[in-house]
């Protein structure tokens, strides 16, 4: 729809790409790491019987603003022992890494970066590029905290990918795509049409389907926290353990990336949580567009849709972090092998041998 | 419960000679005197044996007596020769509630009473601390390095009374 | 060197409006050390809590000295400490502030005279920006000195003072 | 940050060189509680040995206190557990007042317990508060603090200080309490009783608290008592020894108040779950005292008793309280002037620290924190 828009106007099929494509980056994903941040200390604050930033703007909107123009100013430092190359490129990985996976998010029915047929995948394998970021960071660092915090993280993401991966193929088998676009549209009508109801499937496959996608939903929420290193799984970058992880030594803007890759990824994590299990951009109680037949308006009520979604999960996320103490790592990597992986598969048979049927 | 006068008669019949006196003439506190270099068996006597049971070790503590001959030197600094300096042992029995406390006096210029750290693990460090701040060296300890001042400290022991401040460290000045 | 390490010769407008955006910005996030040394850290931590709220301010604490702009001297410096503070102060990138808080730290405090092992001051070893008076500073104290510390900040200038 | 100290080299099996890696952690880290700096030997994450170094803030007290007359002393004893300041002064005040032979009237001994058990929680507060803070969870720290404030703000309206208050004196105290002080700790009584359930209800029965707390750092009572391991820390190795019971001091044999001992409720008796809980159940008890002695509080004059010079008789005393964190003791020498001969404190963050090496080998790095916490010392006290 934008690209058909946009492609008459300027009758060139590039252009309307590079505005497609680019759009959603600058009216949503830059500005929403800057909200994140603020509401992130706002949430906390409140939490915990304070305020929050309060000088600079009404309650402290401008806040993330003035730290990102702060950290731009800072000195940048490259440690003398630290390796130069990697040191320096890390932290651009990790802040692409992050940002790549937004391309295949789809925001409404009109507003996906690119409508990839394997959406899904494609994300997941743009956030285990992370990994390789953080583990740059932590080894050019020279540095022992950073080490075992990027040692750590890598165990960490890749461990947890696997669930993550289990219960995605698990939904992949009920809906035979891993085009999030399709995805979405399956799970159009009402709220019980979400994947976490079981889906568009019907009859008594759905009574069976619902228990195990609600497990699924969990399960695929704890490891996706644990892959944006959220409490209580940040043991990468715990504060009173390990300073903080592998980000330690990395001042000015090159630490700002890392700041804002973390909280872009929250929203990706809960973008994709999102769109696999509670329909997407799909409204639960259908559009106003269609009510006074204004069809226009029912991209916008979908993307808003969306974003509600992913932030109330983003949310879900702040209230963990700042109510949990955090795990160990051992306990960490148990729960993930001994818990989470054989309800994973268990689940994911169950659901190839219904479905088979 | 004992008193330190009976206990003082026990540890008289074992160790004779090692046992110095019994002061009983200050207030608040009588204390038992025994020979610097016998003091870890006479502990280890009175931490095992089953009528005295002292399995805690309350506090250890060096003391510059300041008994010496003092003499001033040329810039005004005091000097203290001679004389001693003592640890003071506070043993307690969790178990049969009572309390002692022990003596030992040694030369200045040659300080050395045995460690009791193999009795009561407690005086580890108590024991570094008393060598760190008075220079008290304590005969088998496992570890007898400085505490609480910096490792490279070499302006001598600061809890001595004719201790004199440098005036530099590490090229930071010291005094006000 | 970036651009904005650079000192200009003559004021115009661009510089002075630049100037006051870069300020608010330095003034507004000031992320301190979090680190404590004695007493006063306890009246530092008191104040980043739910009473007195630091972050109103925009004052959070980072673990790592890379990350921060400010720190907070809390309590007394020892010679032993001081080298360890003197390091932490050079890995902090600039630009970077420094609040002295308590007696201690602003000229030895109750230490002065008989303190073998305490630096009498710890602008002997790193420059001071705010020294907050108080054995220890209350917290309003330490809100105090970082509102000066932020006018001080406000009137910084990339043009050169001649 | 981190300077490698030596490192043992060794060859494997295999031929690979490998190098027994040292992490260096302070003086300045995150959770140190202060400026001690420890010197772990890793082998992973699993901690093969442990030295502390310790010293940074080491502000000579023992100088001063053979520098300045009896009364002059009574600010440094503030200043060593700043924590626990109102209890540093209560017993220094103590041994003095043995010293001297003197008797000071009963609602001087009243207030001084009202003071210490509201000290007592004040530093419980921050204890826990920290703790969970070393663990990750951050929103108990804040309410701890929150919850301290009211205590301060009892203190800072009765002697005008919030931290360090010089309000015990040789002999009596330096103000009475304001008219108002009753009325104002009964309301703070009233207003805490919950709070000790919400922090039960968000921490102490958290199952990830649980699991990182329970049988971990188990230090067994017969380390414990060689060590000479006192307070909170010995009563969560099971053993009920509590000097205000044992040994009693003031006024604290009128009152009725239990002694809580660890149980192993989660794990083995003498872990760092039990040493949390006992101070979670220590508060509750202080809180009952503080209620007795609030309302049966005598009348009379709190000044009256202190000497104009205090020139205590030759002689030496050790005399030991039960300060928030253990057993406190000051070995006091006179030799018949106004200025005390020697000063020893025996502060038990200092005791406690060194049993750190028996407790965490064979952790990992995540329990040294957690271990850390739960013995709670403050360093101002370790190296005075």
């Amino acid at each position: 729809m934008i690209y058909d828009f946009f492609f008459k106007l300027t009758n060139s099929n590039f252009l309307a790409d590079l505005i497609q494509s680019l759009l959603p980056l600058f009216i949503f994903i830059l500005p929403f790491a800057l909200f994140a941040v603020l509401f992130e200390r706002k949430v906390s604050a409140h939490m915990q019987d304070r305020l929050g930033p309060m000088r600079v703007g009404y309650h402290g909107i401008l806040q993330t603003v003035a730290d990102i123009l702060k950290l731009v100013q800072k000195e940048d430092i490259i440690p003398t022992l630290a390796d130069k190359p990697l040191f320096n490129i890390a932290p651009v990985l990790v802040f692409a890494g992050s940002y790549l996976a937004f391309a295949a998010i789809p925001f409404s029915s009109a507003f996906i970066g690119s409508n990839i047929d394997l959406g899904i995948i494609f994300i997941i394998a743009a956030s285990g590029f992370v990994v390789a970021g953080i583990l740059m960071a932590g080894w050019s660092s020279n540095n022992k905290y950073s080490l075992l915090g990027a040692m750590r993280s890598a165990a960490q993401i890749i461990s947890y990918e696997i669930p993550t991966v289990l219960v995605v193929l698990s939904v992949i088998m009920i809906t035979g795509t891993t085009n999030l676009l399709t995805l979405s549209e399956m799970q159009t009508g009402h709220f019980w049409n979400w994947m976490i109801f079981g889906g568009p499937v019907m009859g008594i496959a759905k009574f069976i389907f619902i228990p195990i996608m609600i497990i699924n939903f969990v399960i695929i929420y704890i490891s996706t926290l644990a892959e944006v290193n959220r409490t209580p799984f940040d043991i990468p970058e715990a504060e009173s353990e390990l300073v903080s992880g592998y980000h330690t030594e990395y001042s000015g803007m090159k630490f700002a990336m890392f700041f804002l890759s973390e909280y872009a990824n929250m929203f990706a994590v809960s973008a994709i949580v999102a769109a696999l299990f509670l329909g997407g951009y799909q409204s639960p109680i259908g559009y106003l567009g269609n009510l006074f037949g204004v069809h226009w308006l029912i991209p916008i009520e979908q993307f808003f849709w969306f974003t509600a979604k992913g932030i109330f999960f983003v949310f879900v996320q702040m209230w963990l972090r700042w109510t949990l103490p955090r795990l160990r790592v051992d306990q960490l990597m148990a729960l993930c092998w001994k818990y989470l992986i054989p309800i994973a598969f268990v689940n994911l048979l169950i659901i190839g041998l219904i479905t088979v049927l | 419960m004992k008193t330190t006068e009976e206990i003082f008669t026990i540890l008289k019949n074992i160790f004779g000679e090692s046992i110095l006196e019994l002061v009983t003439a200050q207030p608040v506190e009588h204390f038992i005197r025994i020979n610097p270099i016998e003091i870890n068996s006479v502990c280890s006597y009175l931490r095992y044996n089953e009528e005295l049971l002292f399995d805690s070790l309350m506090n250890l503590s060096g003391v510059d007596d300041s008994n010496g001959e003092k003499t001033t030197d040329a810039d005004g600094t005091q000097i203290i020769s001679g004389g001693t300096l003592s640890v003071y042992y506070h043993l307690e029995s969790t178990k049969l509630r009572h309390k002692l406390t022990l003596k030992v006096s040694t030369e200045r210029e040659k300080p050395e009473v045995a460690s009791v750290e193999s009795t009561w693990r407690h005086a580890d460090w108590h024991e570094r601390e008393a060598y760190d701040l008075l220079g008290i060296i304590f005969l088998n300890h496992p570890d007898l390095r400085r505490i609480l001042m910096p490792y490279d400290w070499e302006a001598g022991y600061p809890l001595r009374k004719d201790y004199k401040n440098p005036e530099f460290y590490q090229g930071m000045k010291v005094p006000y | 060197m970036s651009l904005l390490d650079k000192q200009f010769n003559d004021e115009n407008i661009v510089i002075t409006k630049v100037d006051d955006l870069l300020n608010w910005a330095r003034l507004s996030s000031l992320w301190q050390v979090s680190f404590g040394l004695a007493c006063c850290a306890i009246e530092m931590m008191a104040t980043s809590a739910s009473h007195y709220d630091f972050d109103r301010f925009g004052v959070i604490p980072r673990p790592s000295p890379r990350q921060s702009d400010v720190i907070i001297i809390s309590g007394t410096v020892t010679l032993k400490m001081a080298t360890r503070i003197k390091r932490l102060y050079e890995q902090m990138p600039d630009p970077k502030y420094v609040i002295s808080m308590g007696s201690c730290s602003n000229c030895g405090g109750p230490y002065w005279e008989h303190g073998y092992h305490v630096l009498k001051g710890v602008d002997r070893v790193i420059p001071v920006d705010v020294y907050v008076p108080g054995c220890p500073p209350r917290p309003e104290a330490l809100l105090e000195g970082l509102l000066k510390l932020q006018e001080k900040i406000r009137n910084e200038s990339l043009v050169k003072k001649s | 940050m981190s300077i490698t100290i030596e490192k043992n080299k060794s060859e494997s099996k295999t031929g690979i060189r490998t190098e027994e890696m040292v992490l260096n952690m302070g003086p300045q880290h995150p959770s140190t509680h202060g400026v001690l700096r420890l010197e772990l030997q890793l082998e992973g994450e699993i901690i093969t040995n442990v030295i502390p170094h310790i010293g940074y803030l080491h502000r000579c007290f023992e100088k001063h206190a053979e520098a300045m007359n009896y009364s002059q002393v009574i600010p440094y004893t503030d200043r060593m557990d700043y924590l626990a300041s109102m209890y540093n002064e209560f017993g220094y005040a103590i041994a003095v007042e043995k010293l001297l032979g003197i008797q000071v009237p009963e609602r001087v001994e009243y207030i001084r317990v009202i003071m210490g058990e509201l000290q007592r929680i004040a530093s419980h507060l921050v204890a826990l508060g920290t703790y969970a803070v070393d663990i990750g969870a951050f929103t108990p720290f804040l309410f701890c603090f929150r919850d301290r404030e009211k205590i301060l703000s009892l203190f800072e309206q009765t002697c005008g200080a919030r931290l360090l208050y010089n309000y015990i004196w040789v002999g009596g105290l330096s103000h009475d309490l304001h008219p108002d002080f009753i009325n104002q700790t009964n309301d703070f009584i009233k207003y805490f009783r919950p709070k000790v359930k919400e922090l039960n209800d968000l921490l102490t029965k958290n199952k990830i608290f649980i699991d990182r707390t329970a049988n971990i750092g188990v230090l067994p009572l017969d380390v414990a008592i060689n060590y000479g391991i006192s307070g909170p820390n010995l009563r969560g190795s099971g053993f009920k020894w509590d000097i205000r019971k044992e040994d009693p001091y003031s006024v604290y044999n009128k009152f009725d108040f239990d002694i809580p001992v660890g149980q192993g409720l989660m794990g083995k008796v003498g872990d760092c779950w039990d040493r949390y809980y006992v101070r979670i159940l220590e508060m509750e008890e202080s809180l009952r005292i503080i209620e007795q002695a609030v309302n049966s509080i005598p009348e009379g004059d709190v000044t009256s008793a202190i000497p104009k010079r205090i020139k205590p008789p030759v002689g030496q005393v050790y005399s030991r309280v039960e300060n928030p964190r253990g057993e406190l003791g000051y070995f006091i020498i006179s030799d018949g002037t106004i200025n005390p001969f020697r000063v020893k404190v025996k502060g038990p963050s200092f005791v406690h620290l060194g049993v750190l090496n028996e407790v965490l080998k064979g952790h990992m790095i995540a329990d040294v924190i957690a271990i850390l916490g739960s013995i709670d010392i403050v360093l101002g006290e370790v190296d005075r």
